[in-house]
């Protein structure tokens, strides 16, 4: 099997020259990141992660693609409303969360199951999310996957495109002056770019040299917009020049490299260097949403190259390669995955509605007297 | 007459305006290639080509304000906001701009931009796809701001809007999208902007709607009707400038009446109702007005069907300005 | 006591606010260094130092939603909109996320964040540094909104503000920054958010006003008392949750009521004031209410002082409800 | 006199390679262009202007500078209210409208009267504007120096910093469906490309491909913030790779190479190549507005480069230099400019507000019903 390094070595080093500001200003169409050849083939250069990790990381993947696989199909079956998929982005996911730490604070858009599920949020109260029940964090008021937490610093996300880019601004900001050594890191899409809250949050972030994180997980597709609709620049990581940071480019299907520049731009912001724009280069295998017929604008062949290079496959190959991975351990593993998810489905699918009561509460902080009133004016009615 | 869906008898408005005025383009998020995420604009693309119906990058900012500059230099934009909780980004395009360029300039310039935007609950997308930001709207001078109940109305209306040199606000009650259909005129069916309909005659009280919020009232008038209560139901259709002679008359004959919204309450349209009533007629009033709405909470998802003015609510409401 | 005018009154309560608790920071256009354009924020930079007290690059979306986060996680924003007529480009920040933090997280999450930004009239600045866009956030579920009228409620409201767990829009009328001196408690005077003031008792009718438009009512209630006609002046100082029981206790002494408001009248806040007056006390009502307010088109420059109400326009409206 | 041409003759070619996108995208710190020295040094290649334009060039500046000197005075006086000087940008303005055509649209923001003086706005509406009076084309609703009008394709400006620049992108975009060979031009400052609506006509504009440039005047200052504080980037040009446009840096205080890069810049779009972002760098000379102090925040050292550096000083050298200017034509240009401002203060300061009744015109196409009521009511009220 032929074995490739596009990343330089001197690129594994904490405050490397390819986070400096001058190499990437300079260099709009600079390569992406890649460690994990296409296709399954190997890296010589071994990632520095202990081989049990390599195994867990792989193991996460399956998780999160296990869970997508059972909610679209919990979708189908009209026992949850709605659902964002998020296969093709298990790397992208679980590669940049694997580079955080428990202190740093995550804001996301609504495909990031994977990174809150890796960051221990309980898949019971994940799934009571999906319900919306009364066992749900968010109390049943958001639609599926508007989830968060503060117990895993996730904030809770919304359904407005981009709006929490600089809520992640803030949060950077809000860490300096609480003098905490953490990193926020904020999740968006290539549609993302386009919004005013992208270019308020990279103009805020970038003048105040703040420690925050931007990955932009480019998955060609803002529901039927292609890139090229989206944006005229080559690369959306070219955006970054104009806002003075720097910017990378990773492939997004390669778990290893998106883990390794992420480690690096998440290590780079944390020592006081300011923000770095990060594109993981994706495809959105399935469709927007639940909601959404991808066959009406996505040509098939586009998808087929995309199959070759699906995250898992190629990991697996490598961790095969290196002998870290067997046939046994891949049945386990979805066996374990599906086991966990199908449990926690049957113990929270009991669960019902939040009471009416709730549905006049966390306004504001206290119940006011309209409220009140409008509850039990409710409670008559009803 | 072919019968129609809500979302088809738009189809055809805009259809049939773009073949009639060659200045009217149409741009939104997804609009084009795929006819939108609700397929409001099916097929425009295919017959009017990607130059008059555009698929836009995603920022609402831009797309009201390109709206603008190509009303003020001779185009007809008719854009589409994929949902009216995605509006405010280009707030301040809608208020500040949108609505001023005619006064601000003298009358130099002008803007007729029509935005249409789905709005309102029925279709479980909690906070951030079932909002009704009507009061917004109203609240701001220079805007016109239209709902219709039904298809052919959907037609009509949209058709005057798209005519109008003014400004024009125009909110589709999604959950009607599919779920009505009826007859609709083909061709010139104008409905003319700032005129109300009395869609069921009344004498005991009134029910003030529009959207989504006239069959409900509608199916509340049948369902006191069987009791003997007879309710005249107003569907407003345009709520600004509104149509107030017919809200008077109407309050004249029945000197009661209920206000329904499904958008909060506070300072939302039927405020507004309620004062223009009080201060032109309150001596024809029997029973304060009673407002139905939603609550001053964001939009829930799971209790949803509580926070939605349903039949039974405004029967609730009926019965305080009966009793009274 | 010291004498302080209305900007000098708010600057003491940011600066005293700020010594208390570290974790409040300011921030906003031009702020910092040269202390904002009206100069409230003068000193505080040089006090505070250049984290704690910032000036932003132009952009409102940048300011709100970073306040946001900042808030989500344990800093207590408060921060500057130059004029309220600018607040437009962060409506979608404020509506969609600040007002829904808490809602939308099952009360996981808030975002207490102050936003003051100057309103009104009276210092000629034509459609875009005149605006009065209360009704907007009033209409907002999860907002808290705060108009103070006079030097002392504006130092002990901001300082309620700055300590309320929730977001509060925290108008400032800058006509009166400077024009308006007075005695102002030093130190712990704390005014509750959510509580009325009778500035002035009376009898005869009730004028419902806040912020710049208090001074004008008093002014015409000393006028109407030259003819015997004893008005009384409530300053509602929180729109919303607005204290009802203070408005509905005055409704049922005197029976007439006058709401006063610059901003445009549809769907104004006038319009809440009336509709829950008319529905909790309409049989104490001995005449309509009666709205004086600004007009339904943009604010204008050269006719600006026919737009904004003044004492002659409320006697006016004092007088359509005392001859009802 | 030294003489030097930073330009390259290459370069004031039509569509020669200074506006290719991958140069300028490749290239986000190139070089300023210019053509005069600093100082009053001289071009050498001549521009290809005729002599008699050259000379109503210089005259234009003044008329803006004597404009600006007058009206500053006037608000002094108190005969008008408020206004916006444009003192240092003469060179930004009159280079820039030269280069446009009749048929194309200008997009203003409020600091723009040389461009709208130029293109023929009538020195007595102008004034009338900044009066508020009844013969004022915007009929006395607005803030000084918020004026324009179709009838030299000039837009009304608003206040709000940016919103016109994707109206100026609409306005292209129009010319485009409707087959006008016009072009739109937009004027922002440094502080507008920090907003939204910057962000979102850039995106537009370069996604479509659309004829409209982006003249952002770089005076150095939003109010009191200076560059370094709104942008990270070291140029604002370095933002026009994020979009794929190409972006210039130009010598906005060098009215010829303004007009050269300005022409370049309009023919490109023209010619159908898509938008181009054009920095103009210069500094504002005087206040903010008549009602900021900019002694709080600018030191006086600052400004004394920027003297040497005045607009119209450079470019009278340069006449002077090639035998085109003299003392006596300072002097009669002076006179007229300030004999013909006088005139028309004279002509319009006795002319009246607007009539009541206009304050609820023009809301909508007709005085719907409520307005007619509201202006009774001021009838009766007043
Ligand atoms: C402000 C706003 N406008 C429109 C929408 C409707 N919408 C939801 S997702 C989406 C596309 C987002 O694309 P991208 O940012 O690439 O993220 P992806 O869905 O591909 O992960 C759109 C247009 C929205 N949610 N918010
Ligand atoms: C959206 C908005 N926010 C704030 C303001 C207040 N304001 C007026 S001008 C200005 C600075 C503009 O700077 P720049 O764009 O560089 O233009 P310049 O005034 O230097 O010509 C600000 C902050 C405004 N007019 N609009
Ligand atoms: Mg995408
Ligand atoms: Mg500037």
């Amino acid at each position: 099997m032929e074995t490739k390094v596009v990343l330089n070595p001197e690129d594994l080093r904490p405050t490397s020259r390819f986070l400096r500001p001058a190499h990437y200003a300079s260099n709009g169409s600079n390569g992406m990141v890649q460690m994990l050849g296409n296709e399954g083939s190997q890296a010589t250069r071994q990632p520095e992660i202990a081989a049990e990790d390599l195994r867990a990381m792989y193991d996460w993947m399956v998780r999160v693609r296990a869970f997508d696989t059972r909610m679209v199909n919990l979708q189908r079956q009209g026992r949850i409303a709605f659902f964002v998929p998020s296969t093709g982005e298990e790397a992208a996911q679980i590669g940049t969360a694997w580079a955080l730490r428990p202190e740093d604070w995550v804001f996301p858009a609504y495909r990031e199951q994977g990174v809150a599920l890796f960051r221990g949020y309980p898949l019971d109260a994940l799934i009571c999310q999906m319900m919306g029940n009364a066992q749900d964090y968010m109390k049943g008021r958001q639609m599926p996957d508007h989830f968060g937490t503060p117990r895993i610093r996730f904030m809770a996300a919304s359904s407005p495109v981009g709006t929490q880019i600089p809520h992640a601004v803030g949060g950077a900001w809000s860490a300096r002056l609480r003098r905490e050594a953490s990193v926020s890191v904020v999740y968006f899409g290539d549609g993302a770019t386009s919004t005013g809250d992208f270019h308020a949050g990279m103009t805020f972030a970038a003048v105040q040299q703040l420690p925050v994180v931007f990955f932009c997980k480019n998955n060609g597709w803002a529901i039927s917009l292609p890139y090229a609709k989206q944006c005229r620049a080559e690369h959306l990581s070219d955006k970054a020049i104009g806002y003075g940071m720097p910017g990378v480019r990773v492939d997004g299907n390669d778990v290893l490299a998106v883990q390794a520049v992420a480690s690096e731009a998440i290590e780079w912001a944390r020592s006081g260097n300011g923000p770095v724009f990060v594109e993981l280069i994706t495809q959105r295998m399935g469709p927007h949403s639940t909601a959404d017929d991808p066959t009406r604008y996505r040509p098939n062949e586009l998808l087929e190259p995309w199959k070759q290079k699906d995250p898992l496959h190629r990991f697996r190959s490598y961790l095969e390669g290196r002998g870290l991975w067997t046939e046994a351990d891949e049945t386990r593993a979805w066996a374990e995955a599906d086991a966990r998810i199908n449990a926690a489905i049957e113990r929270v699918e009991p669960v019902g509605p939040p009471p009416l009561e709730s549905i006049v509460e966390d306004v504001y902080a206290e119940v006011p007297w309209h409220l009140r009133e409008q509850l039990d004016e409710l409670k008559r009615e009803g | 007459m072919p019968v129609l869906t809500f979302h088809q008898a738009i189809n055809a408005a805009l259809r049939e305006e773009m073949r009639r005025d060659e200045r009217i383009m149409v741009m939104g998020e997804d609009v084009g290639h795929v006819g939108g995420v609700f397929r409001v604009t099916e097929g425009l693309q295919q017959e009017f080509g990607e130059e008059r119906v555009v698929d836009t990058p995603l920022n609402e900012i831009g797309i009201v304000g390109a709206a603008i500059g190509m009303a003020m230099t001779g185009i007809r934009p008719c854009i589409e906001i994929q949902f009216s909780d995605f509006i405010y980004p280009a707030f301040d395009q809608i208020v500040n701009e949108l609505a001023k360029v005619r006064y601000r300039s003298g009358g130099q310039f002008s803007a007729p931009v029509v935005v249409r935007t789905p709005y309102g609950g029925g279709v479980r997308g909690g906070h951030y796809h079932s909002q009704s930001p009507e009061a917004y709207f109203v609240h701001t001078a220079g805007l016109t701001t239209v709902i219709p109940s039904n298809p052919a109305d959907a037609k009509g209306l949209l058709k005057s809007a798209m005519r109008s040199e003014d400004p024009v606000i125009f909110m589709e009650p999604k959950r009607l999208y599919r779920s009505m259909r009826e007859e609709v005129p083909e061709g010139e069916h104008l409905v003319p902007l700032g005129k109300a309909r009395i869609a069921r005659e009344g004498s005991d009280a009134t029910l003030l709607c529009y959207g989504a919020m006239v069959p409900i009232c509608l199916e509340a008038a049948s369902r006191a009707a069987e009791s003997g209560t007879e309710l005249e139901v107003i569907d407003l259709r345009t709520l600004w400038p509104v149509d107030i002679e017919s809200i008077l008359a109407s309050v004249r004959k029945t000197g009661r009446v209920v206000v329904v919204h499904e958008a909060p309450r506070a300072c939302g349209y039927g405020a507004e109702l309620v004062a223009q009533i009080a201060e032109r007629v309150i001596e024809y009033l029997q029973a304060p007005v009673v407002r139905v709405t939603g609550l001053d909470t964001p939009f829930p998802y799971t209790l949803e069907s509580h926070y939605v003015p349903d039949a039974q609510r405004v029967l609730t409401g009926v019965q305080r300005v009966l009793k009274y």
